[in-house]
């Protein structure tokens, strides 16, 4: 797998796209039953995170990379998805500085060790959050994501087969929040109204993941 | 969308600068990051008091810092909870030998920043929960949001600190604030994020919001809009149920404009809202009515009712020197 | 239109007495004709400042009564003169054997009303018209309007009053405040008066009015919505031509807000005026940024610069205690 | 002549009516140019008098009556007209005091006297508004108005006629604002847009003295 951070200024690139393409859509779920203020706040991560990627491409190795990320996203996004992405990433800094990353100049991760440290960052998330699964949040598409990987990487699935399962987790994730009731973040207090609307933070990690999934997918058939 | 603004992205810093400029003789304003801090050096082991949140609530809570009050506050994005890194420099700033001390209004954006911040400061601290509104039961899924009383534990907490109180028990005494306060708010109008440009909800022209959030969150429902008197009957009627005050209890009340209604409509509800407790026994023995925790340009007030015991009424009392609230000096 | 009141009838009366009940400690409201006074009894030959206007732009003039301010201030109606029978039993309330100085704004409803007052009235008595509003030329057919420097005026003639200026001092004191005290608002809405239930203008969603009165008469020319930097350096610019502010000169720089324009705007706007006038050699060495001479619920501002001397100065720091300004006590 | 007190109640019931069915018309003009709160100023204002309506009806005499209403109007209605309707008042109860009113039960009042009583009261107005004819204000109704009654005082015209004078007098008056640029009061400052509109005030007082003269007409062709 090239999944190594030279990618990462595609990643980047990737993820500013498809979230500049949502904005309209994607405001107007936060607006629905949160505060309206989601794609902006990510925008600014985003921004700061374009600004970063070529030192991101060339940190030594995945838990700088990570702890990098997320300390950008941490101070630069704010609000609850600020917190929460800064405690993903630094989580699963974390997480790597404890495993014997791959290091060197590849410095490529397999995908089980990489399923881990993402589920690792994951439950980190659901510690700060103080939420799960069924609470109509970004967590919702996180964990069933999280777990598509451990799937995989335990079944030894062909990799393009594992990036179509995770595509097809993320989106039936953010599908799921339609129908749920709030209980965390800014929509709980809609109660009963929050019903019938995508949660904004369980759709901008949809379209995240499959952002980069696109790209790792794109480097797969046609390695740099 | 019309505002006063050059453009989106520099709106806040130029808006600071202004404050900052505004009051020069109390505060400073530190660009990079964002935080608000007192001049005035402060006695050593003064527990510093630092709340931040989202702007667009101004003066809350960058006007509360000053003598007898905050030592720094830590403006976010309009309506996105400021991030660890501003905490924790505002914190290094201010930090004078006796702790930190967070008060952090019941938010999920703010509660997980400052906790993260709290987890990194290598000083003794503690986090204060505001969390007065009481649209919402205690048992909601993620507390009760912090608004209109967070000044009242903000102006208390303050007095004690400046006067020496630990870390312990100004948190204590925090909580116990915390306890005795209750707020609810009522829109007639949605606000406008200005990098949205349009308003955040619908509202038709016979409809309010009762139990609407300070960022324009909807609240416990939509009602037909109704007389003054009946919707201070609906929130008084919610915020007393709450707290339960004696007969003779004596109480700071508290009528808070979001940002678009005028002084008139808000000593109109103050009236209102003060005949009701008055009916019922309880002492209205202090006032605060104005634009305090706003909305941005929402129309719309809230109500909050602070029990207040001798000591508390003290330390309300006590002199005050920021921005926003002066007395006794 | 949605209003926080019972109806438009009791409208005015339920406010006042709300107010005055928030304000117990200072102010007392006597309802039959609308008054209100200071309770402190002051010095025997102290002058008695009156002030008054219509109702609608509160705080002004109401929250302005106090130690180191007025004495008594006359609501009018919303938008409205009060009516001579009001100033006259005001008077009687307040003279304490140094004479009756009516502060009042040029606006032909409320200077013929003083008018009549100060005709019936059998005490030493001045009066001074405020006319700080640059938006005409003085030599427009009825004179500048009064507008936002009022407060100054009052603040400044108050501090005099209280420290025993004798009647002629007072007002002579405050003409020259006046004369160098200017003002210019800008409204991105109109307000809309209770008792019409609809707005007083229409105005474009990519219009301003600029030079706009504080009851929504339209001023001096409608423009398209420009960013604050341009707006500021209209109305600096009005505002400099008239002054002429010499090199080293320094000012209070007051930003006002007509009502629904958030603080972070009025913040912002300082930060450009105060740098336009900074770039010109101005030292801006005092501010009032908030919501004084407000306009209901009207979205705009207005800048006002007024050129104090070192006694002007001094008069302005002088300890106050309304319910609207506090300092030094 | 029956101009008498007892007919006051009667007036001002017409003045009410009038206004009350103009209101909206006139507040549109206030709007336009002014404030909008000109009905409400008045009626205020209407609604004192005629609480006092049985008072004045049998008030002495005119003096008497004309300063009670001139006071009620000056502590009742506020703003620009109030204090002119006011002036206008107490000035005819002053200039009805300086000269030999008829007193007795009728207390009923020549044409001349009126004229001259009323001339007075419109030239306090005058002086109170620092105002003249031609400014887009109230005067440019009351002046022709004491003018057309001066003048059939001198002519000695039939009653019927003077009342037709006047009314043509108040009406000429009142369209003949619509193409000033006001140069008093709050239109003032809206400078050569305030062209186009009738002023408030002058279309208030016509519709009073038209509404006046039609009690009297009929009074005068069904004597009470
Ligand atoms: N406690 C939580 N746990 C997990 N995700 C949360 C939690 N609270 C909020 N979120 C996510 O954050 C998103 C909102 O992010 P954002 O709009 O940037 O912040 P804010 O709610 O502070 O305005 C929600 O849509 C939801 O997915
Ligand atoms: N100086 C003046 N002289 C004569 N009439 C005036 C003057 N100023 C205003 N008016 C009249 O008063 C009317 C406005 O009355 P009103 O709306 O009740 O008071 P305000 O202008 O104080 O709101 C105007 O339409 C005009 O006819
Ligand atoms: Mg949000
Ligand atoms: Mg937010
Ligand atoms: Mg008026
Ligand atoms: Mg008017």
């Amino acid at each position: 797998m090239q999944f190594v951070p030279a990618l990462l200024p595609r990643l980047i690139q990737a993820i500013d796209n498809v979230i500049e393409a949502n904005a309209e859509e994607v405001t107007a779920l936060d607006q629905a039953i949160g505060d309206g203020d989601h794609v902006t706040n990510l925008q600014r991560g985003i921004k700061a995170l374009t600004a970063q990627s070529d030192e991101l491409a060339a940190q030594l190795d995945w838990a700088a990379t990570w702890q990098k990320i997320g300390m950008t996203m941490m101070t630069a996004v704010g609000g609850a998805s600020g917190s929460l992405y800064g405690t993903l990433f630094v989580a699963m800094s974390k997480a790597a500085r404890e495993r014997p990353v791959v290091s060197g100049v590849e410095r490529a991760l397999d995908l089980q060790t990489f399923a881990e440290i993402f589920s690792s960052g994951v439950d980190a998330v659901k510690l700060r959050g103080k939420a799960d699964a069924g609470e109509k949040t970004m967590l919702d598409v996180l964990i069933p994501v999280a777990a598509s990987l451990r799937q995989a990487a335990t079944d030894s699935v062909a990799l393009s087969d594992v990036l179509k399962n995770v595509v097809q987790a993320a989106i039936t994730g953010m599908e799921s929040t339609r129908d749920m009731v709030a209980t965390k973040g800014r929509a709980s207090f809609l109660e009963e109204r929050s019903r019938g609307h995508i949660d904004a933070g369980a759709k901008t990690s949809q379209l995240m993941i499959c952002a980069l999934v696109g790209v790792l997918t794109e480097n797969l058939t046609t390695p740099s | 969308m019309k505002k006063l603004i050059n453009n989106i992205d520099t709106l806040l810093d130029e808006s600071l600068s202004g404050f900052a400029k505004a009051h020069a003789d109390i505060i400073q304003f530190n660009a990079q990051p964002h935080f608000v801090k007192r001049i005035k050096p402060t006695a050593p082991g003064k527990v510093a008091l630092i709340s931040g949140g989202g702007s667009g609530h101004e003066p809350l809570h960058t006007g509360f810092v000053g003598s007898g009050m905050l030592d720094a506050a830590c403006p976010g994005q309009i309506f996105t909870s400021p991030t660890p890194d501003q905490m924790l420099a505002a914190a290094q700033a201010v930090e004078n030998g006796g702790g930190v001390l967070f008060i952090v209004k019941n938010y999920a954006g703010d509660v997980m920043n400052f906790e993260i911040a709290a987890e990194m400061l290598d000083c003794p601290h503690e986090t204060l929960l505001v969390s007065d509104d009481v649209s919402f039961p205690k048992t909601h899924s993620t507390g009760r949001r912090g608004v209109a009383g967070t000044l009242i534990v903000e102006k208390i907490v303050g007095a004690a600190a400046e006067s020496g109180a630990d870390l312990a028990t100004c948190k204590a005494l925090g909580d116990r604030v915390n306890l005795v306060t209750a707020s609810m708010g009522v829109a007639l109008s949605s606000c406008t994020v200005p990098a949205l440009g349009k308003p955040t909800f619908d509202i038709g022209d016979n409809e309010i919001e009762m139990g609407v959030g300070i960022h324009g969150e909807r609240g416990r429902e939509r009602r037909a809009m109704s007389s003054a008197t009946e919707i201070v009957d609906y929130l008084a009627g919610s915020i007393d149920d709450d707290l339960k005050p004696q007969k003779g209890q004596s109480a700071l009340l508290h009528i808070n404009g979001f940002g678009a209604t005028p002084l008139m409509e808000l000593h109109l509800i103050y009236e209102l809202a003060s005949r009701f407790w008055e009916k019922r026994g309880v002492n209205i023995c202090r006032s605060l009515v104005g634009n305090y925790t706003t909305s941005l340009d929402m129309a719309g007030c809230s109500i909050t009712l602070s029990l207040l015991d001798d000591e508390l009424l003290r330390l309300w009392d006590a002199p005050v020197h920021t921005a926003t609230l002066r007395w006794g000096c």
